[in-house]
């Protein structure tokens, strides 16, 4: 029972796409049960999986470089009631530019890790994880039905939790695995109600995504309810990709090992969010405008946000998280400004993941050479590390937003796209450009020039490590041009089949934006072209100390949730439950007893005399008593006389 | 002629003081005693409804209940003497008795 | 005057044969020997119990002028009687020879008692009854005696007789009036016929002289206010005569009610039916709530045998005047007597074997009762359970039925009386659960295997099965009991 | 009033104050002889109201056999002289009790029979001796035996409780 | 008889028969009672899933019936059968039944006295099968009250410390609750069709068409559901539930939480709601009400835990507060939701208990404080299977906790006709900050156990990773935990008929 809505040229490989998503999740499982015995300890089978899904992954994306139509189909997972859950596949161009990256990605990692996790204690368990992460990413991006995207995503959730707590010997680890799981969680939970939203509208007949995109812009449902269901799928999105007030996490996240980081912190899983945006985007064209404002809203919020906290980190993967967060708001504030931004804030998404993908890899193996996140401790590395320091500038110029780099195409897209109506944006989007630059600048400069300032001895990293920081180095320089406007920007013929509108570049915006990095560059230069101690971000008084702080939002969300949710509700709620409910039952029982005692008390004082009375306690002795006591029975005769009486008084005169 | 109600009455007030004598006797034979008042009154009002009623079963009755009561004393008494003797011998048996 | 149909006295020719054989053979018998008046006393029953056998199917048969009638209802009893007769002779033979009883006169008097109860079911006259109850009665007093060296047994006995004296005269005394007020009648059926057309102006002696008689039975069936004597007598008797007062005993003053009340005063049910009301809501209650306090086995059982008693008597609270709900509130009162029955001798039968070891049969002597000697625990387990009317077991059903007939034909009374007796069996459950735990849950002070006679163990391996067995298909004993009926034919 | 009816007033009159008496009397030997008297009344109304076998029985068996049982049974245990060892503290609440069921009993019972009226009144007839042996044979022969039963278990109980044991 | 009629008779008291076999097996053959207790179990599973084999999918009324005269003098009958609603449960019996048998090969509880243990052990399970086989009120009130007996003496005999005062409060608490129940089941048996009749058919047929008055529905519908909460249990008749598990031996936690607890929602969709469907109604409110607030308490009752075992047993109030929910919501998808709450549960808590059970074995204490962390770096395999079931319980999709929860939160977003629907909503949210507090605790949990590093004083303590016994009893849960949550459908097409057939009586 395979539905199958597909194009007639649909043919070959394209079918059978469900199979990329499904073989990281074969390899997990080898892994498992395997991967101990085999050589390699199951690094193998991960890329392998990987490898072959990336291969599988291009020759579906040529299907779409040849313009091949969409390809859907599905099949009956379970029902209940009137409700189908199917299990299906949604390949559009969108589906297949996702799939090469996150392969690509992936694919980079698993290599990258051999030599950054070699030695380690649970290097296969490490692969495991990463191969059912990639499988849950792969499956998000084919899903063509809210329920089975949403399986990926909480997949993705806990892979992501294992790796940030891969080390969980220091606690600092597990607390930001735990962070990071119920951080993003937080924003699931109304994402799971979007969906529900969504379900109901079709009236709990189905959750596919097509079918209810071209349901909601319908007369048939609510506009109040499809507005409420956006908001709702944009908590998702806030969650994942890390965005203000739930940002929080991502910075943390940095505690697990470096080409996780790469992989699911910066290229893969927190760019989900965005990409559910797009995949929604009709929910959010149908909702009330207000829907997309708030969207901006929030990534405007964490653009600049993210973007200030990057200044003042020493740790260079949370110069990088920061970096990320800023990002991702980036292409978050381009889904705002309607069509022509969604499809920039993809090709944002497109060519982030690798130069991030890049950045965070090469962190990773200057931190593998100097033993050390700390930018303080590093210094003079272009020396020791020649390939890591070009890879690694190539990154930066691409975060920076120089071209002829992918981050420069990319931006100047989202500038082009913002330009036009959206002045506010356009600005914002310039300033945050001078503030990326700066921070990029600050951190090549203390990283690689100056002299080292620790007693490491560090050198290059082995080719397991640098392959993938080439080739992503490649990648970094070579995506940018698919979506040049000089160049044709074939990337959106690609992904939307047609091409929605001219991407031309205009030179005035091309000129601004390339003036704003230019400008944090040279800043950045003249700030930082001798390490300063302290830092000259340090010294900007309250800013500094906000900055520091994390304009104490962490500080809010222990201190103000956390733990009094953890340590004092719970704690109360337990007293309660002791106390009070229990109490209530024992309290029962209590009074059973009491009354129970009142009126053995009565029978045995009143009734059976007051010298039996003590009488329970020592049965000897009342036995004694009572002997003495022969009178008492005629308490008994008192009772049977009165009772005789008191009945003949009641009843027969009743009678 | 004989009216019926005042041997009732007699019979009720037989009763009564047997009742009183239970309650207020201290003593077991006493209380016994009071209980013989009882029986009595309950013999008077046995005989009397069977002379009111020219019916012999009436007296039949009687004749067993002082029968039975003749028994209960027997059996009443020997319980008494029972007690006594314990109790004669309850204060210098006193440890035999905590084994109980 | 018709002949005397001997078939029908047959069981009670037997059993004073027994009587009086007992009691001539006990003054040959050496001292060392004077137990084999058990065996012998055994065998007389299980005689009488063959011949009673013999009767059923040909009742119902009426003799001395229907002052004796074998129906099926007797039948039942006195079949229920010579049981328990035989097991508290099982239960009877170690405890009294090791005792240092009188154990010829024993078997004579608890013979004679049992003539007494066997006499109760059959006895259609108020002399009659008056008779049997005396007869159950008499040696009652003196059994619970028995241990003469004991102040707690004399003090019972003393007490059991006072009582029982005092609510025979005043039963009598309501006979004497009944006598009187019918015309000399003292047939039950004739009482009935009488009563109904009485005179206005003597209804109000009637309905006291009716109330009076009753107060005999409720002492007899240990209802509140009459009921002060039972747990001194229970506690201070020797273990089998409190087993044979709290069953057979009971039992009878319940035989004896039931005719009283469904056959001769049943014209005058709207008087008495809240007076039952009463009863059985103040004894199951009282019962249960002192039951709570109790550290004794045997003074438990007799508060947990007073408040049994109140539930036996919610039935008669139900009666009206009809045919159909009257059968369904016999049926069930009569239900529920068998299975007390049945259970409560077992777990006498337990606290026999166990005051062998622990005379004083405190609670807390049961502790660790589950290693020491675990068909005894698990039995007593069971008798408890069931006596708490909590699944898997007889107690359940008979509960079942007496809630049925009250929900089903009581009406709002019906409903209430339910509910009360609901409630009071959930109260009653936390006492009758004090014994398990100790059983199971305690150390014994002693864990050495404490060895039970082979008859006790016997009776308690029965009784449990036929509790558990009894839960599965009640259905023998309902129907029994549904037959057996003294209303609607 | 007819002579028969003053002959059992002043019966009634001396059996109830006798009974009075039992009830009050400080001495036990006291109290045991005023309980003669007062059955000994007993036993005259039984033969005002043509009871004669009855009444003979009464005699024999009470003033006979009763009172003199009683009479050892005080022997025997010694039984103390006086109001307060005799009495107990609840002897007016016995009164109260008392009285309320005798109040409580006339009430009911003038309320059944017209007490002052002559419509309850009647003339005992005599009942032979004949008459009563053979209702007892005959109708209540079952009774009787069995009552010989529980005569006899009195008597053998009676004499194992009272009866001294040598060893235990 | 054919196999139709006799197979679940025969299936449900097969244990018990085996329980007497054993009774005469000498207490020293301790090795063979044990065997027997597994091939006992054993026996009743494979016919179990004979039966569930046989079962005709595609029918949605009763199978495998047998109906007759059981005691005539109240019109009690014999009356069993099975449905999809029982199916996935009386399967589960049977199944955890005999992983219990087999744990039982290595471990019996202090004092040990083996054949007892599996005595009653054998006892419960046909007890608790027999639950959701009988169609006769008075049938299913007996199979339900077995069920406390063998589970009070569990406790009581093979518990921890404070075992006697569990035993009690769990036995009195649910003894209470179903007596409660009882008077229900004979005001519906006054107040059915005439002649009176506990046949859950006849009064199911009755109910749906009306025949119960309003208030009459609204009284029982109240007493049969406290007897049932209490079962469930259901905040706030759920304090007997940390006592008993705290106490109980690992066999008992795991039949306790695995299967006892679903008897009382079973009751409620078996019984409470065909028969009184308007009462229902009024109720699904406060019931809804009820099970949010114990989805968000029980999760921060866990928070407040110290004790390992207790955690498990509040986190059980916490999932079946869901189940609940999706039971009140009245509708279809609720309804199916709440059974696969209960089966994911079953296997879920029970693997949870089961390996707490382990945990203490190795480590002689369930303080969390004490354990101190750093399991996942002595026992890995064990800190794995517990860490996959504690992520597996607190909702991951793919495994078998989501989809009851996503399902019940899912019916409460559109409640069944008649209810309030912003109420459901708002209990929807509830439902959704419980997942979050329930992710919170059991990750926390995590941390404090199998993470970290070990402390000092256990170093030296040799620790063995899971027994080859351990994993014979663990792999069909642990494969059940994964195959429920890729293939919900094994529990979805089982109940999807019956419960329409039951939504049809609603008039839904």
């Amino acid at each position: 029972m395979v539905a199958e809505t597909a194009d007639a040229a649909a043919s070959g490989i394209i079918r059978y796409t469900w199979v990329i998503a499904l073989l990281p999740f074969i390899s997990a499982a080898l892994i498992l049960f395997f991967g101990k015995r085999v050589p390699g300890k199951g690094s193998g089978f991960g890329i392998l999986a990987v490898g072959a899904g990336f291969v599988m992954s291009l020759a579906v994306l040529w299907h779409f470089v040849q313009g091949g139509g969409i390809y859907a189909s599905s099949v009956s997972w379970f029902s209940v009631g009137s409700f189908e859950i199917e299990l299906g596949q949604y390949v559009d161009g969108l589906t297949a530019v996702m799939l090469v990256v996150v392969t690509a990605v992936s694919l980079c990692v698993h290599v990258y890790s051999l030599g950054y996790m070699h030695g380690d204690v649970r290097f296969t368990w490490f692969y495991v994880v990463l191969s059912l992460f990639t499988g849950a990413m792969l499956n998000v991006v084919i899903a063509d039905n809210l329920i089975q995207l949403l399986v990926g995503w909480e997949i993705m959730g806990v892979c992501s939790y294992l790796l940030i707590g891969h080390w969980y010997e220091e606690k600092e680890n597990s607390d930001a695995a735990i962070k990071a799981f119920l951080t993003t969680r937080v924003g699931d939970v109304p994402f799971m109600f979007g969906i529900f939203a969504l379900i109901f509208a079709t009236g709990f007949t189905t959750s596919n995504i097509h079918e209810i995109s071209e349901l909601v812009g319908g007369p048939g449902v609510s506009a109040s309810l499809v507005s409420a269901a956006a908001l709702l799928l944009f908590g998702g999105t806030i969650g994942k990709s890390a965005q203000f007030p739930l940002h929080v996490w991502l910075p943390d996240a940095m505690a697990g090992p470096t080409p996780v980081s790469a992989l699911i912190h910066a290229a893969t899983m927190v760019a989900a969010g965005v990409y559910l945006v797009g995949r929604m985007y009709q929910v959010f064209l149908a909702a009330d405008p207000m829907v997309l404002q708030v969207v901006g809203i929030v990534g405007g919020i964490t653009m600049f946000g993210a973007a200030l906290l990057a200044l003042v980190q020493f740790d260079i993967k949370k110069v990088l998280a920061y970096s990320t967060i800023s990002q991702l708001a980036y292409m978050v504030i381009l889904m705002s400004v309607g069509e022509a931004g969604r499809n920039a804030a993809f090709f944002h998404l497109f060519t982030h993941a690798f130069f991030k993908a890049l950045l965070f890899l090469g962190a990773g193996s200057v931190i593998h050479a100097v033993h050390s996140n700390d930018m303080r401790d590093m210094g003079g590395l272009r020396r020791t590390m020649p390939v890591t320091f070009w890879t690694f500038v190539i990154g930066s110029a691409a975060l920076a937003g120089l071209p002829p780099l992918a981050g420069f195409w990319s931006k100047d897209e989202l500038l082009v796209a913002a330009s036009e109506g959206h002045e506010v944006v356009f600005t914002l989007l310039l300033v945050a450009a001078v503030i990326t630059a700066f921070y990029t600048t600050r951190m090549v400069l203390m990283t690689f020039f100056g002299e080292l300032r620790s007693d490491a001895h560090p050198h290059e990293s082995p080719a397991s490590m640098t392959g993938p920081l080439v080739a992503l180095a490649g990648a970094t320089l070579a995506v940018g041009f698919l979506g040049a406007g000089p160049a044709g920007a074939v990337f959106f013929d690609w992904v939307f089949l047609e091409h929605p509108e001219a991407v031309e570049l205009v030179p005035w915006v091309a000129g601004l934006s390339i003036a704003a990095a230019v400008l944090g560059v040279v800043v950045g230069w003249f700030v930082y072209r001798r390490y300063r101690d302290p830092d000259p971000t340090l010294e900007m008084g309250g800013f500094s100390r906000i900055l520091v702080n994390k304009y104490y939002l962490d500080d809010v969300y222990l201190k103000g949730i956390v733990h009094p949710i953890r340590d004092t509700v719970s704690a109360g709620v337990y007293w309660f439950n002791q106390h009070v409910l229990d109490g209530v039952v024992n309290g029962a029982a209590r009074v059973t007893r009491r009354a129970a005692s009142a009126i053995g008390w009565f029978d045995r004082t009143v009734i059976d005399g007051a010298v039996n009375g003590a009488g329970q306690v020592t049965r000897g002795f009342s036995g004694v008593l009572r002997f003495i006591q022969t009178g008492n029975v005629q308490w008994y005769a008192v009772a049977l006389f009165v009772g005789v009486i008191a009945l003949t008084i009641v009843f027969v005169r009743i009678a | 002629m004989i009216r019926l109600p005042l041997i009732l009455i007699f019979s009720a007030f037989l009763f009564s003081a047997g009742v009183y004598g239970v309650l207020a006797r201290r003593n077991a034979v006493m209380v016994l005693m009071a209980i013989e008042l009882m029986l009595n009154a309950v013999n008077v009002n046995l005989v009397a409804f069977a002379a009111q009623l020219g019916d012999i079963t009436g007296q039949v009755f009687a004749l067993f209940v002082i029968a039975v009561a003749a028994a209960e004393v027997g059996i009443g008494l020997a319980i008494v003497i029972l007690i006594f003797r314990n109790r004669a011998t309850i204060n210098v048996d006193e440890v035999n008795l905590l084994k109980w | 005057m018709s002949a005397i149909d001997y078939h029908a006295i047959l069981p009670e020719l037997i059993l004073s044969g027994t009587i009086v054989v007992v009691l001539i053979v006990d003054v040959f018998l050496p001292a060392n020997r004077k137990w084999l008046a058990m065996p012998l006393s055994f065998v007389g029953v299980v005689a009488t119990l063959i011949a009673e056998l013999t009767l059923i199917g040909s009742t119902p048969r009426s003799t001395f002028g229907g002052t004796f009638v074998v129906d099926n209802f007797a039948v039942l009893f006195q079949l229920f009687f010579l049981t328990v007769a035989i097991v508290v002779l099982a239960i009877s033979l170690r405890y009294f020879r090791e005792g240092g009883f009188y154990q010829g006169e024993y078997y004579f008097l608890l013979l004679t008692s049992f003539l007494g109860c066997m006499l109760m079911p059959a006895s259609r006259d108020l002399l009659m009854l008056f008779i049997s109850l005396e007869l159950v009665s008499a040696p009652g007093f003196l059994m619970a005696a028995f241990r003469k060296s004991d102040p707690l047994g004399n003090e019972g006995g003393l007490k059991f007789f006072l009582i029982g004296v005092l609510s025979t005269a005043v039963m009598l005394f309501g006979m004497s009036l009944i006598y009187g007020v019918t015309g000399g009648e003292t047939g039950l059926s004739a009482i009935a016929s009488k009563l109904t057309g009485l005179p206005p102006e003597q209804e109000t002696l009637a309905l006291a002289a009716i109330l009076f008689v009753v107060v005999g039975f409720a002492f007899k069936v240990s209802a509140f206010p009459f009921q002060f004597w039972a747990p001194d007598t229970y506690e201070g008797a020797p273990v089998p005569v409190a087993a044979f007062l709290a069953v057979a005993s009971k039992a009878a003053g319940f035989a004896g009610l039931l005719q009283l009340m469904f056959v001769a005063f049943i014209g005058q049910w709207e008087f008495w039916v809240p007076i039952f009301a009463f009863l059985s809501i103040a004894t199951m209650t009282v019962g249960n709530l002192v039951a709570l306090q109790q550290n004794q086995v045997v003074r438990l059982l007799a508060y947990s045998g007073i408040a049994q008693a109140g539930y036996m008597l919610l039935p008669f609270a139900l009666v009206t005047n009809d045919a159909v709900t009257n059968k369904d509130a016999f049926a069930a009162a009569v239900t529920y007597i068998l299975i007390y029955g049945v259970m409560n001798l077992g777990a006498f039968a337990v606290a026999t074997a166990v005051s062998r070891r622990h005379p004083l049969l405190l609670i807390k002597d049961f502790a660790g009762l589950i290693r020491t000697a675990p068909l005894l625990a698990v039995g007593m387990t069971t008798f408890m359970i069931s006596l708490a009317g909590v699944p898997p077991t007889g107690g359940f059903w008979a509960k079942i039925l007496i809630f049925r007939v009250a929900i089903d034909r009581g009406g709002s009374l019906g409903v209430s009386l339910a509910v009360i007796m609901l409630v009071n069996s959930v109260v009653s459950i936390y006492y009758y659960f004090a014994v398990p735990r100790q059983m199971i849950f305690e150390p014994a002070v002693d864990e050495s295997r404490l060895r039970s006679p082979a008859l006790v163990t016997a009776v308690v391996a029965i009784a449990m099965i036929a509790i558990v067995a009894l839960f599965v298909f009640p259905t023998p004993f309902a129907d029994a009991a549904g037959i057996s009926t003294l209303v609607g034919g | 009033m007819s002579a028969q009816e003053y002959a059992f007033i002043v019966l009634a009159v001396v059996g109830s104050a006798s009974a009075i008496a039992v009830v009050t009397a400080r001495n036990v030997v006291h109290a045991a002889l005023y309980l003669v008297l007062s059955l000994l009344s007993v036993g005259g109304v039984y033969l005002v109201l043509g009871a004669e076998f009855v009444a003979w029985v009464q005699i024999l068996i009470y003033v006979g056999a009763i009172v003199i049982l009683f009479l050892f049974g005080l022997m025997l245990t010694k039984a103390p002289i006086g109001r307060d060892t005799l009495d107990n503290q609840r002897r007016w609440l016995g009164a109260l009790v008392g009285l309320g069921i005798f109040a409580g009993l006339v009430f009911m019972i003038q309320d059944a029979f017209d007490v002052r009226g002559d419509a309850w009144a009647f003339e005992p007839v005599q009942a032979t001796t004949e008459q009563v042996g053979s209702a007892m044979f005959r109708s209540y022969i079952l009774p009787f035996e069995a009552i010989s039963f529980l005569l006899l278990a009195a008597l053998i109980g009676a004499v194992v409780l009272a009866r001294k044991d040598d060893a235990a | 008889m054919n196999w139709q009629e006799s197979a679940i008779t025969i299936t449900t008291l097969l244990p018990v028969v085996g329980a007497l076999v054993i009774l005469f097996i000498p207490p020293e053959k301790d090795r063979l009672t044990r065997g027997l207790g597994i091939a006992v179990t054993g026996a009743a599973l494979v016919l179990a899933i004979a039966i569930a084999v046989t079962f005709d999918y595609g029918h949605g009324g009763l199978q495998f019936t047998l109906d007759v005269p059981w005691i005539p003098a109240i019109g009690a009958r014999y009356h069993v059968a099975i449905d999809g609603i029982s199916m996935p449960l009386y399967v589960l019996t049977f199944v955890l039944s005999f992983l219990c048998a087999i744990y039982t090969w290595k471990y019996v509880p202090e004092p040990g006295r083996t054949k007892a243990f599996i005595a009653l052990m054998l006892l419960l399970e046909t007890g608790m099968a027999g639950t959701f086989i009988a169609f006769d009120l008075i049938l299913f009130f007996v199979f339900w009250e077995m069920v406390l007996v063998p589970m009070y003496f569990l406790i009581g005999i093979w518990g921890s410390s404070n075992r006697e005062y569990a035993a009690i409060k769990f036995f009195l608490y649910t003894l209470f609750g179903s007596v409660i129940m009882l008077l229900g089941f004979l005001a519906m048996y006054f107040q059915g069709p005439e002649p009176h009749t506990f046949d859950l058919v006849r009064l199911t047929e009755f109910g749906s068409a009306g025949g119960f008055s309003h208030t009459f529905q609204l009284i029982v519908f109240g007493a049969v559901a406290l007897g049932f909460a209490v079962k469930v249990p259901m905040w706030p008749f759920h304090t007997w539930l940390p006592d008993a598990h705290t106490e109980a031996p690992t066999i008992g936690s795991v039949l306790l939480a695995g299967i006892m607890l679903k008897m009382g929602t079973y009751g409620f969709i078996r019984i409470a709601l065909p028969v009184l469907p308007e009462g229902a109604q009024a109720y699904a409110p406060w019931i809804g009400g009820l099970a949010a607030i114990a989805i968000v308490y029980a999760a921060l009752a866990c928070l407040a835990q110290k004790d390992l075992k207790r955690l498990i047993a509040f986190s059980s109030v916490g999932h079946m507060g869901f189940v609940m929910l999706g039971i009140a919501t009245l509708t279809e998808i609720g309804i199916q939701a709440a059974i696969f709450g209960m089966v994911a549960h079953g296997v879920i808590t029970g693997m949870l208990f089961f390996c707490v059970g382990s945990i203490y074995d190795r480590y002689h204490t369930r303080e969390i404080a004490v354990i101190g962390g750093g399991m996942g770096q002595r026992m890995p395999k064990l800190a794995g299977v517990f860490a996959f079931v504690a992520i597996a319980s607190l909702g991951l999709p793919g495994l078998a906790g989501f989809w009851g929860e996503v399902m019940a939160l899912l019916s409460s977003f559109e409640p069944g006709a008649g209810l309030n629907v912003a109420l459901f909503r708002a209990f929807m949210i509830a439902g959704g900050i419980g997942t979050i507090l329930t992710a919170g605790y059991f990750l926390w949990m995590l941390q404090r156990v199998n993470l970290g590093v070990m402390p000092e004083n256990w170093r030296e303590h040799s620790f063995s990773d899971i027994l080859t016994v351990e994993w014979l009893a663990w792999l069909p849960l642990l494969v059940g935990i994964l195959v429920l949550g890729l293939f919900p459908r094994l529990v979805f097409g089982v109940t999807d008929n019956a419960v329409a057939s039951l939504m049809g009586l609603f008039g839904a």
